[in-house]
């Protein structure tokens, strides 16, 4: 059901970036299309009650030098997290991006409506 | 572009320090709290677009030439790669290994300390150099650009 | 092995890192460390023919770590990636001239060619995705570096569909990592073949032939291609059209579909139709351009289709369980095609931007007569278009041959037809080219024009060099077993790479 | 499952929030909506125990609707105008959802929402990659935080691949908006 909804979020952002004639609108698609998967992964590592995958001193055995089983066996999954890290990160890149291309375009043609501008044909 | 108002102004200066030091913070401590380098460099960042949206552009300009942020994205960026290299040179064609943990560190009790994590801690300041120095441009340019076209009255098609 | 693998991705990545720091009139320093690099890259990549192997990032073990990956397939990207760089950064070192910011431009070019040598070595999938994000990010704002009206345009559309055919990626990727819990290429290989295709690995391939091909411009996807690289400058025109789309697309959805999911029967119609498509829509479309890199674009939609049409012919007879010599033939055809592809469709590029560069217009009814005033723009354009049209002795045709035999030997004799078609169309498109601008009147504002010398003509001269020795590459037979054959042979190997991966030391 | 109800509550405000700022015709509301579903997707991340993407997405939040604003805010025109084509509209909602409809399919397959896609996965196989993260980052890499572990340490190469992106694109941006763009007193255009 959660996993349906992000993946409706996604279709909203896709519709937004398709069907749009702003240029900053389908900008806002593509950023919501980059926050539902942003979501999806990090909810695929979710654990029901678990905690953040972070060694506490409490988790900690340090005459072992080995963190407690009670750890591992209820921290969320670290991976999707790291990944969503990196992702977000390139997403910020490529807003930047794509904004100042909006703007440098808006300098150009005076509008950010892209059915005027159109010199490019076919 | 002359700034806000005397109570923005003095409010920006106080709270300047707090977010930069939070940055700091978050930055060194990434590998045993959460955060890291990338968000630090973005508060860091943050902390002089506060200044620059207080005080306008000149006077964080003032403080942070787009030149000076230029450079200093080019260095985090080989600081970074050269993190990587030092694996490489050091642990024999060990492209990103973590020679200072795996040398010095492991199993010296040094686990949950502010001086572990070997490489770890290294990478996070200089990603957060890195995207703290390259954030803060981007904003400055989108600035600077439009203080540009506003007042130089560009043609348009 | 004698080159470690991420020598591949360093030397550009801290290049472009350095380049940056020089500043405008330093610029002629900054061409010489990139040219110096990209001579490396090349080096390298010919030191490394034929070698194989893994190598581990971090000396972490396979699913922990990222592992890089060369075998034939990558090895064969890499050299080609190489050579189309090398060249293209040759004709930088003066086209560029004209623009500012000359640094911050050899910069991007050397990310997006760390971009395609990341992508090309990856054994993990993630990690294609990032290097295929630098890589296409590079690629947006290159599109963009002249910053007028239609750069501009282009730009932003490439970036829109670009940005949403990575989101597709992403998710397919987020898909893969919820079914099989790796990221690994041969671990998630390894637990699709333990358990086979469910419905939500059937979409998550779904999306990733969608993204590739958005990527790769195949026909259905196509939209962004004929804008965005008649707009770039010329040489980056010459790496997009030669190896961008071969690299982020082509070779990334080849290796999930073959390698990493398996073929199937559907899997290889769904690669033929999108290529057959892609052969007939590009060259209908190029035959009526008067903008020459416009056609020039179209006919890259076109050539692609060769490729992905003989590998998905091959992927499709394996699947059936046909005649594995003609599956081997087609993909050959398909490789051979790839590469052939590569080196003239970016030699022909370079070529667009020195009749450009000469004359200042795109517009092929403005020309004409210039063979008298740029002798070895005429001489180069010549060899590409007699390759790239399938004229017998240039390379063209041999691939172009290949493909026909492998079809019609497998049965699809109207597959054999719509190749010999397609390749009648391209010749009659190179014809034109031909006829507007080298021969003719000379018009009266081009009579002044003269050819400029130095780096641009030595970087045609050099890919029309290698446009026609290319043949040699499957004549003689010990080039052709060092390079192409271990290429097919990982394409045909198909599942078997993920044992092969998790085995080598 | 009485934390799932959160989640859900989240997600219907991510989705109401993301049809406003498609739907409205004022630019800075729907960039305002944006920073809503940025910052409502920043405590979801906080309640999926991910403290440091809620930081980092918090962060680059207030970045990205600085960026944002700077575009839109003080352009003339921040109302759409013009009337749309209503049928246009219908054809590609329809469409959209007619394929979305088709795909919700795929979403059975994966494990429930609560168990991590490595813990059904560890049923199968014999090595999975999350498992050992979460076992071994302390002693392996010595660093507390598992998600600092494998972006620096386990899966390095990748936080590399990050940099150079933000750099490129930065460099990008730094590039599309120079003043000049061609040296004067040479050939062409």
């Amino acid at each position: 059901m959660l996993y349906a909804m992000c993946f409706f979020l996604f279709v909203i952002g896709l519709y937004c970036a398709l069907v749009k004639k702003n240029m900053v609108k389908i900008v806002i698609g593509i950023m919501i299309m980059e926050y539902s998967v942003n979501l999806f992964l990090v909810m695929l590592g979710y654990r029901a009650g678990g905690v953040a995958p972070i060694v506490g001193k409490d988790e900690f055995d340090a005459v072992s030098g080995m963190v407690k089983s009670s750890f591992v066996n209820s921290s969320v999954d670290p991976l999707p997290q790291a990944l969503v890290l990196t992702a977000i990160v390139i997403s910020l890149g490529s807003l930047a991006l794509m904004i100042s291309i909006c703007i440098r375009t808006y300098e150009k043609y005076g509008t950010f409506d892209i059915t005027q501008i159109r010199r490019l044909k076919g | 572009m002359k700034g806000m108002t005397i109570i923005v102004k003095s409010v920006s200066s106080w709270v300047k320090m707090l977010v930069l030091l939070f940055g700091i913070y978050i930055t060194i401590f990434g590998h045993l709290t959460p955060g890291g380098g990338f968000a630090g460099g973005v508060i860091l960042a943050c902390s002089y677009i506060l200044l620059m949206l207080a005080f306008g552009r000149e006077y964080a300009e003032e403080n942070l030439s787009l030149c000076v942020a230029s450079k200093l994205d080019c260095v985090g960026a080989l600081l970074f790669a050269a993190v990587a290299l030092c694996g490489f040179i050091y642990g024999a064609a060990g492209f990103f290994l973590n020679f200072v943990h795996q040398k010095w560190q492991a199993g010296q009790g040094s686990a949950l300390k502010l001086v572990s994590g070997g490489t770890i801690p290294l990478s996070n300041i200089a990603i957060c150099l890195k995207v703290g120095a390259s954030l803060f441009m981007i904003v400055l340019i989108l600035s600077v650009f439009r203080a540009d076209s506003s007042s130089g009255k560009e043609e348009v098609s | 092995m004698s080159v470690p693998l991420p020598v591949f991705v360093a030397i550009p990545l801290v290049t472009a890192f350095l380049l940056p720091l020089f500043s405008e009139k330093r610029r002629f320093g900054a061409t010489l460390l990139a040219n110096i690099a990209t001579g490396a890259l090349l080096v390298g990549a010919i030191a490394s023919i034929g070698q194989s192997g893994v190598y581990r990032v971090g000396k972490w073990p396979i699913p922990l770590g990222i592992n890089l990956v060369l075998d034939g397939f990558s090895g064969l990207l890499i050299l080609t990636v190489s050579v189309v760089s090398f060249a293209a950064m040759l004709f930088s070192a003066d086209y560029m001239e004209r623009y500012t910011a000359k640094p911050k431009y050899l910069s991007l070019f050397l990310l997006m060619v760390t971009g395609m040598n990341g992508v090309v070595l990856s054994g993990d999938i993630f990690n294609l995705f990032v290097f295929l994000e630098i890589a296409s990010i590079a690629s947006y704002a290159l599109v963009g570096f002249g910053c007028g009206h239609e750069e501009l345009e282009a730009s932003f559309k490439y970036m829109v569909l670009g940005s949403i055919a990575s989101m597709f990626i992403l998710f397919g990727i987020g898909l893969v990592y919820g079914n099989t819990g790796s990221l690994n290429m041969a671990y998630i290989s390894q637990a699709i073949a333990g358990r086979g295709l469910n419905r939500g690995l059937l979409f998550a391939l779904g999306l990733f032939v969608a993204g590739f091909g958005l990527k790769a411009a195949l026909v259905p996807f196509h939209a962004w291609l004929p804008d965005a690289h008649p707009s770039a400058p010329a040489p980056i025109s010459a790496m997009l059209s030669g190896v961008l789309i071969k690299a982020l697309g082509v070779y990334a959805l080849i290796r999930v579909v073959f390698n990493v999911f398996g073929i199937t029967i559907q899997l290889g119609w769904v690669l033929l139709i999108l290529g057959v498509l892609s052969m007939v829509a590009g060259g209908f479309l190029a035959i009526g351009q008067l903008d020459i890199k416009r056609l020039m674009a179209y006919s890259s939609i076109s050539q692609l289709g060769y490729v992905v049409m003989g590998i998905g012919l091959g992927g499709l007879i394996i699947a059936e369980g046909g005649n594995p010599a003609w599956a081997k033939l087609a993909i050959l055809g398909g490789l051979f095609h790839l590469i052939n592809h590569a080196v003239y469709k970016s030699l022909l590029f370079l070529t667009s931007g020195s009749v450009e560069f000469s004359t200042g217009t795109r517009r092929m009814d403005q020309m004409g007569g210039l063979s008298k005033v740029l002798p070895i723009t005429r001489a180069t354009c010549t060899i590409a278009s007699a390759s790239i049209a399938g004229v017998p002795p240039f390379s063209g045709f041999w691939s172009k041959l290949i493909l026909l035999i492998a079809a019609v030997q497998a049965g699809f004799v109207w597959l054999g037809a719509i190749i010999v078609f397609v390749a009648v169309l391209t010749l009659i498109m190179y014809l034109k080219v031909q006829r507007y601008v080298f021969l003719g009147e000379l018009p009266e504002n081009l009579q002044g024009v003269e050819e400029k010398r130095g780096s641009m003509t030595f970087a045609m001269v050099l890919l029309a060099y290698f446009c026609v020795l290319m043949g040699l590459l499957l004549l003689v037979p010990g080039l052709k077993a060092t390079v192409l054959d271990p290429a097919v042979d990982v394409l045909v190997g198909g599942l078997s790479y993920s044992s092969r991966i998790i085995a080598m030391p | 499952m009485g934390m799932s109800y959160i989640f859900l509550f989240f997600m219907i405000f991510l989705v109401i929030a993301a049809l406003i700022a498609v739907h409205t015709d004022n630019l800075l509301g729907s960039v305002i909506c944006v920073g809503a579903i940025g910052f409502g997707g920043s405590l979801m991340f906080l309640f999926l125990r991910a403290p440091d993407i809620a930081i980092t997405q918090i962060a680059v939040e207030v970045l990205g609707l600085i960026i944002l604003i700077r575009a839109t805010i003080s352009r003339d025109k921040t109302f759409l105008s013009g009337q749309r084509e209503f049928f246009g509209i219908v054809v590609s909602v329809a469409i959209l959802f007619a394929i979305s409809a088709v795909c919700l399919k795929a979403f059975d397959d994966l494990p429930d929402f609560g168990t991590p896609a490595f813990v059904s996965a560890a049923r199968t196989q014999e090595i999975v990659a999350s498992q050992d993260y979460i076992e071994q980052s302390l002693s392996k890499t010595g660093a507390a935080n598992a998600v600092a572990a494998v972006i620096l340490d386990w899966r390095a190469y990748d936080t590399l691949g990050e940099a150079t992106v933000l750099f490129t694109s930065i460099l990008g941006a730094v590039v599309i908006l120079r003043k000049k763009t061609r040296n004067v007193g040479e050939t062409g255009l």
